[in-house]
């Protein structure tokens, strides 16, 4: 075929990032476009070229479309070329998101495989990872899309979220090798998302809605800020404490360095250091931040009596400006399958209740923002709790003569009701 | 009538009314002290020394009462008063023998003195029923009743810091933020006497100031009249002052809330808005008793677990508004949580959760 | 005169707030009310009756209206009675807002005199003093309003403020008392209102402005949360630390107190207690918050060189909810006459600002939350710092075009602008 | 093209394909340590041991660079690799032995090893020029120049604590909030093409998706179209994904801002949203050194300043703003001073000030 005459691009500002000790992208590109065996080489020729036209112009060059796959409406970010006519071959350069294990975790077999199905249907280039948690497979014509996602299909992988869906989630690498895993974050993953699979394939929410899972409040997976439905491990009774561990650890870096960057750091000014170097906890004061175990990881660990706080409404910028989620369950246990069906059911009347209520295009942060907490509350069904806030109102601007009625009903909830 | 113009004298200069030892060390004192509660020791940097003696009064004084206090500053004071701005009278003495027999002059006079440092000051007071024309409860009754309750911890020092407190007989709050505010809180929407809005109101005024937008013009039985929008209304009374014919009083439905948490100095942590504790309390004069046993029950919480100089919204900031309601056995609710504008801002955006 | 025959009405719910060690407003009532040779006599017992029944329907029963003084717009607040036909006597119920001195110091003889007049003229009942800062002589007919205005002006006193205008100020006992002062509050309060009496006696503005003296931040006046203009007292220097008494202190107290009372308690930890009992003060970082200052009022004091931070828009409830002051100048010095007058200027500046910007019944917080604080600080002339806000802008919504410019023009006013 | 279903399986079980040693002490680990940068330490109850060692890579992969990594994990660690949610490629193996000729294979084959505890990590990386359709800057590219400045941070451990960067090539910030964020700010608002906004363009929705109501319908030349109010309009960008025909992308005017003091972990403060630091940088590829010269100056004052375990926004709220736009040699401006909804909360309420 006359494709393989095609020639390099000169790229004189792309070549400007071939140098440095971090590993190169453009030396990648190059390698697949110089791989002439390869069907994708004349593409990635293109695709290079385009690109030094965009480092030379300042401007993309690429347009949305509808490109997908049997059976799903999702899952495939077309992209057509703007400057097609100077670079054919890179005419239509889609991404396939797929998803990977929980805690992005892999044979070098299985990767080996899917760099074969790559290169056959594909360009070649591959992202490890997308912000979401996709593989993304960069680069497909729209013939071979279908193809190639049978090939990861039948490897065992399935297609992320796009569009107005459930998204593809992220969970941290916690209980495989993380001693602060205050919950099964790949059991949960699994679980939430597997359930849902129907609404992460088929676009039909007001806009995206997203998963995070943290095994506890170092937050790795940035869910709380990142994630609508942010899941953050933590434990209710006491932290474990090893005082022999503690006298060790303050007889190793010294009492003014336990002071300066354990005691002192506390948000809430809970911990003190006895004379006798053993540490005190005031438990019932301990925020769960994890910073005094982070530091002394020897030493302190989560209690036994462990399960998750849930935040709702985490976003970026899109159109209210970024929002933080907020507490809407301060704990739910996980220890019984009845707890994990909870969580799934929680879960479905959250995603059920933002599906009838949110404006088009609204998250769920915004759609929080405009009902108000107690709504939502209401709509999803979880008792309300004094951690959910920072403090109480601070203005009158409330009509409040429902106030018997609530005060009984809260009543009775704090005595058996769940949560 | 004299068409007498007036003398535009403004504030006058107190040199003439000051005693002669604060003029003399004015700008220069040293340190202070206090050596009992209700009296202060300030040491000027050249030595002077000047005792003060802080005494609570009803602040709505008779002339007999002023009288009373004038006699006390004429045989102790050398003839010199002065008032605090929470309505306490204070006298200043150059020699500490003074000091007692003073108190004893104050305390027989029936002004207890105290008021000073770690203690329940004077409550900032307001009008009611005496005299504003807006007011759904008064001011002098519910103050004289509290202090009668709270003046053990106002003639003693034994709290971990200050601890002021405020009432307001409507939602305006000319009391103030406080570390305790005791404010009217409306439940329901104003009832609209149809007949006298057309004479009595300018309506657009009134409508512009509803900060829900919850008044619309209306004609009622042929007159202009204005309606309200009760899905919307919150019952703030803001239209009540504009337009006395809506009228937002109710001798049931106009509740007592109570605050707490603000706070003014700098000291330590930024000044802060009161938060809500507690609403629904009854209107009930002349002695409100359902307010003063909250009020008492929150003092007492913040007694046994506050650290020194914590004052009442710091020491909650610390233990955190989940234990402030168990320690005051008062519930939360989903008045609580606000949805006005900003709300947003007071929600918990984090993990960080107290069991 | 048929009026001393008139009898005390039966107050039984009144009577139940004489009892208690806290003293009576009630019995001051009476007895005024009972001062048969008195002309206000009959007027104190149908108050009396009025208020009796106000706490039987639990209902208040004053009306509003117009009067007021020759030559003044204010500083009388009108009440009429709504049950006059039952209460006759005190059908009008006037009360004279009255400006103390700065600090509300009295001798007992002006006092005497205040109380004769006010027998005369009035209802015998003295407010010392309103939340504002006026004496409130109160209870007034609408004849006896001039007259006894007259007396009191002859007495060297004036009307105070009310309405859309400005209002009476008050200032703390600062200088005349009090170790932590840091400006002469009674030299800037007079300079100022006494300035400005013609906005304070004829309203003319928007809405009502309120100035509020406090010689630290300490506020004892309650400037921030409840005044226009906070006009607080600070330093620019080092803070004074006498170490000789600081040892006292430490001797005196033990070091755990101090280190749990003062070293721990600094909002920004820029305090430490050397091992040799020295105090060491990181004073770069010190917000003048005055803490450390109360608790050791013998070793530590402010610095030399003094000033005051100025805030702008604290308010009650009205209608947006609470609003705090915000700084808009951190650091203004007080030593020069120089100095007071740009204060003079500032304050008519930022008034007359209010005056044309403001809506009608809008307040200066609102003013800015409306129209942003750089517009206000462009308007009034102050230069912008970096201590007006607890941290830049979160969001990318602004339009910034005129960048280059602006850190041109901040560089500039940062070599030789005032503030 | 095949008629096959597809078969929803979902998220794989990660148990095939994780390190056995993780499967065997699945939740059970006890404690770690990091005996040197780029290398974990985990110790399981029952006493396994796990060595981590983690590298950073360009994430848009080449299969060649893939099968590499595939190479070195077949050679070290018993054929199993994982990557971190930063993009990080990481290998566990059994015996301390295998450390250190692992990170020599991995230096070797020009994947630096680093990236663990107090170092910078990668970049949060998005899409750019390569292949999003709305973006004003590339990513890779801007990675991969920074990345290259910031080398000797991410092999070393010697910052005050974690440092996590971001780079966003539009303002909705795919790249999320970090310590410092690099983000695209545009300053002009959109160009229209009136010509193909009636074909391309639902004209609702895009009307429906401006923050500040600054589009309306209008008629151009005889087309339907839209037009911007430019007095509103504050350039978000937001039009441009649902109505490309508003071109906001500006070689010359679509600038590159900084901000700093992003958080996402609980640990002490609360998670924190990035605040402006400087603006209106210019795009410069192929290297963009405006920007990492800016950068390099921040990093410089955070290492020099701030105390142990302090995140760069919490070294900020030590210091004070002043402050940090004294070392860094920033300067405050106008457009630092909030004024989106909710910005009071952002104003300084209070007396407290540093000089
Ligand atoms: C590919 C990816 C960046 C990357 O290179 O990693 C990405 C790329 C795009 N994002 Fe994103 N976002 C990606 C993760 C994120 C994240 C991070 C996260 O998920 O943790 C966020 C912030 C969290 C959030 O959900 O808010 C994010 C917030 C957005 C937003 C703003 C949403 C909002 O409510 O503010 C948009 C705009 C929209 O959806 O209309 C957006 C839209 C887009 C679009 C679809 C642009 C568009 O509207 O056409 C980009 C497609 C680029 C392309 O050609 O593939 N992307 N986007 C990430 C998805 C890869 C994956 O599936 O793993
Ligand atoms: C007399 C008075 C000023 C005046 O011109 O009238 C005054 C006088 C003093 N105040 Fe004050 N304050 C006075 C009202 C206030 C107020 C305003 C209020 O009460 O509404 C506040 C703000 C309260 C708040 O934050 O809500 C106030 C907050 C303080 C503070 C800060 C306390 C704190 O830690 O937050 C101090 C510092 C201290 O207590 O050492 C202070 C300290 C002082 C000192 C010790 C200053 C001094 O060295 O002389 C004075 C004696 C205080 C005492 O009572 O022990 N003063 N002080 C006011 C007495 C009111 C009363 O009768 O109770
Ligand atoms: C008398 C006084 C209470 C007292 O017994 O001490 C008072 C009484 C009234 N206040 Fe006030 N306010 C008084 C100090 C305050 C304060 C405290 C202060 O000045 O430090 C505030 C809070 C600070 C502030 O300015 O916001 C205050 C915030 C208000 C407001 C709400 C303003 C706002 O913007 O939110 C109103 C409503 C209005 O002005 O429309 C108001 C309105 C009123 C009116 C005029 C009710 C009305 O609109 O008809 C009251 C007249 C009562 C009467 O019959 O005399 N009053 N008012 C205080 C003035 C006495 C004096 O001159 O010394
Ligand atoms: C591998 C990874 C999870 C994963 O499933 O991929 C991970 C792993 C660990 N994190 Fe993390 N964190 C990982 C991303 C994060 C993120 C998210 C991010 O980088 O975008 C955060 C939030 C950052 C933020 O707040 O913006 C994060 C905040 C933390 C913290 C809190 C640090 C703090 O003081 O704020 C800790 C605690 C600590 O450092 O001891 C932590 C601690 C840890 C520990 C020590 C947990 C453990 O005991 O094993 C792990 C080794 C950390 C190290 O590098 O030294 N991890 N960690 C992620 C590695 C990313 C990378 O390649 O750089
Ligand atoms: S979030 Fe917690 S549990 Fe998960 S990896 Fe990070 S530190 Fe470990
Ligand atoms: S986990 Fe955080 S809040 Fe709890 S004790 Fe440790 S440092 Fe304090
Ligand atoms: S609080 Fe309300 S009712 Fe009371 S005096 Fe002020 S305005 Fe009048
Ligand atoms: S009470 Fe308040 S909310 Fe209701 S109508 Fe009147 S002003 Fe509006
Ligand atoms: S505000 Fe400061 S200066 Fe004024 S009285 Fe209070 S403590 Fe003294
Ligand atoms: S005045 Fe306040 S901020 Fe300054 S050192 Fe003392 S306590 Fe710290
Ligand atoms: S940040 Fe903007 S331009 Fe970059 S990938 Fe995300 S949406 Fe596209
Ligand atoms: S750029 Fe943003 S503000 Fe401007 S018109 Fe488009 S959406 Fe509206």
């Amino acid at each position: 075929m006359t494709d393989t005459k095609k020639k390099m691009p000169a790229t004189p500002l792309l070549d400007k990032l071939e140098t440095g000790p971090w590993p190169s992208f453009v030396t990648g590109l190059k390698r697949l476009a110089n791989d002439e065996a390869k069907p994708y080489a004349p593409m990635m020729k293109d695709l290079l070229g385009q690109l030094e036209h965009s480092y030379e112009t300042r401007k993309g060059y690429w347009k949305g479309g509808t490109v997908g796959v049997l059976g799903y409406g999702g899952g495939v970010i077309p992209r057509f070329s703007e400057v097609a006519e100077q670079f054919p071959a890179s005419a239509e350069f889609h991404t396939l998101r797929i998803m990977p294990t929980a805690g992005m975790h892999y044979t070098t077999d299985v990767l080996r495989k899917m760099c074969d199905i790559w290169e056959e249907f594909g360009s070649g280039l591959i992202a490890l990872h997308g912000q979401s948690g996709d593989i993304m497979f960069q680069g497909c014509t729209t013939a071979n899309v279908q193809p190639a996602f049978d090939a990861f299909n039948e490897l065992g992988f399935d297609m992320g979220g796009a569009g107005p869906a459930l998204r593809t989630s992220m969970s941290c690498i916690g209980h495989a090798r993380c001693e602060h895993s205050c919950y099964d974050e790949q059991r949960v993953h699994r679980m939430i998302i597997n359930e849902f699979l129907d609404e992460l394939h088929r676009p039909a929410m007001p806009y995206k809605f997203k998963f995070k899972f943290s095994g506890c409040a170092n937050d790795c997976t940035n869910a709380v800020q990142r994630s609508d439905m942010a899941v953050i491990g933590t434990w209710r009774d006491d932290m474990k404490v090893d005082q022999a561990e503690v006298k060790a650890f303050v007889a190793k870096k010294g009492r003014s360095y336990v002071i300066d960057n354990v005691i002192t750091r506390c948000p809430t000014h809970c911990l003190s250091l006895g004379d006798d170097d053993t540490l005190k906890v005031d438990n019932r004061n301990c925020v769960r931040c994890m910073h005094c175990i982070n530091v002394m990881t020897k030493a302190l660990e989560p209690g036994d009596e462990r399960g998750v706080t849930l935040l709702l409404g985490g976003k970026r910028t899109l159109k209210v400006g970024d929002l933080l989620g907020t507490v809407i369950a301060p704990f739910l246990p996980l220890n019984t399958d009845e707890d994990y069906e909870y969580l799934t059911d929680l879960s479905r009347r959250t995603m059920d209740f933002f599906a009838e209520n949110a404006l088009e295009h609204e998250r769920t942060g915004e759609m929080i923002e405009r009902i108000g907490l107690i709504n939502l509350l209401e709509g999803i069904g979880l008792p309300l709790d004094p951690n959910m806030v920072s403090h109480p109102r601070t203005n009158p601007y409330v009509r409040m003569d429902g106030w018997d009625e609530e005060v009984a009903t809260q009543k009775a909830l704090k005595n058996g009701g769940k949560s | 009538m004299s068409a007498r113009k007036p003398v535009e004298c403004g504030v006058p200069d107190a040199v003439p009314y000051m005693h002669p030892l604060l003029t003399k060390n004015y700008g220069n004192w040293k340190w202070h002290e206090r050596p009992r509660p209700g009296v202060l020791h300030h040491v000027a940097k050249n030595g002077d020394e000047v005792w003060t003696v802080r005494a609570g009064t009803q602040r709505q004084l008779d002339v007999g009462s002023v009288r009373k206090l004038c006699d006390i500053g004429d045989r102790f004071a050398d003839g010199f008063i002065r008032f605090t701005v929470r309505s306490n009278v204070e006298y200043m003495v150059a020699k500490e023998s003074q000091v007692a027999p003073l108190c004893k002059a104050l305390t027989d006079a029936g002004f207890p003195v105290g008021g000073t440092g770690n203690s329940i000051s004077m409550i900032s007071h307001t009008q009611g029923w005496l005299h504003c024309d807006i007011p759904a409860t008064d001011a002098s009754g519910v103050v004289k009743a509290l202090m009668d309750e709270l003046h053990e911890e106002f003639v003693n020092e034994r709290l971990p810091n200050k601890l002021r407190i405020s009432s307001s007989c409507c939602e305006i709050n000319c009391g103030g933020q406080a570390d305790i505010a005791i404010n009217m809180q409306h439940t329901k929407p104003p009832r609209i006497n149809h007949d006298l809005v057309g004479n009595v109101c300018e309506r657009p005024t009134v409508i512009a100031r509803c900060p829900v937008a919850a008044i619309r013009p209306a004609m009622v039985n042929g007159k202009p009249s204005l309606e309200v929008d009760e899905r919307k209304c919150m019952c703030c009374g803001a239209c009540f002052a504009p337009c006395p014919p809506m009228m937002i009083n109710d001798p049931e439905h106009s509740k007592i809330a109570i605050w707490v948490g603000g706070k003014h100095s700098n000291a330590r942590s930024k000044p802060a808005f009161h938060k809500l504790a507690v609403a629904n309390i009854p209107n009930n004069p002349p002695r409100w008793p359902e307010v003063a046993e909250i009020v008492k029950r929150i003092i007492h919480a913040y007694k046994d677990d506050a650290h020194d100089w914590e004052r009442l919204g710091e020491w909650i900031d610390r233990i955190g508004w989940p234990r402030f309601f168990e320690a005051t056995d008062l519930t939360f609710t989903k008045y609580h949580v606000d949805n006005w504008r900003g709300a947003r801002a007071s929600l918990n955006a984090s993990s960080h959760v107290r069991f």
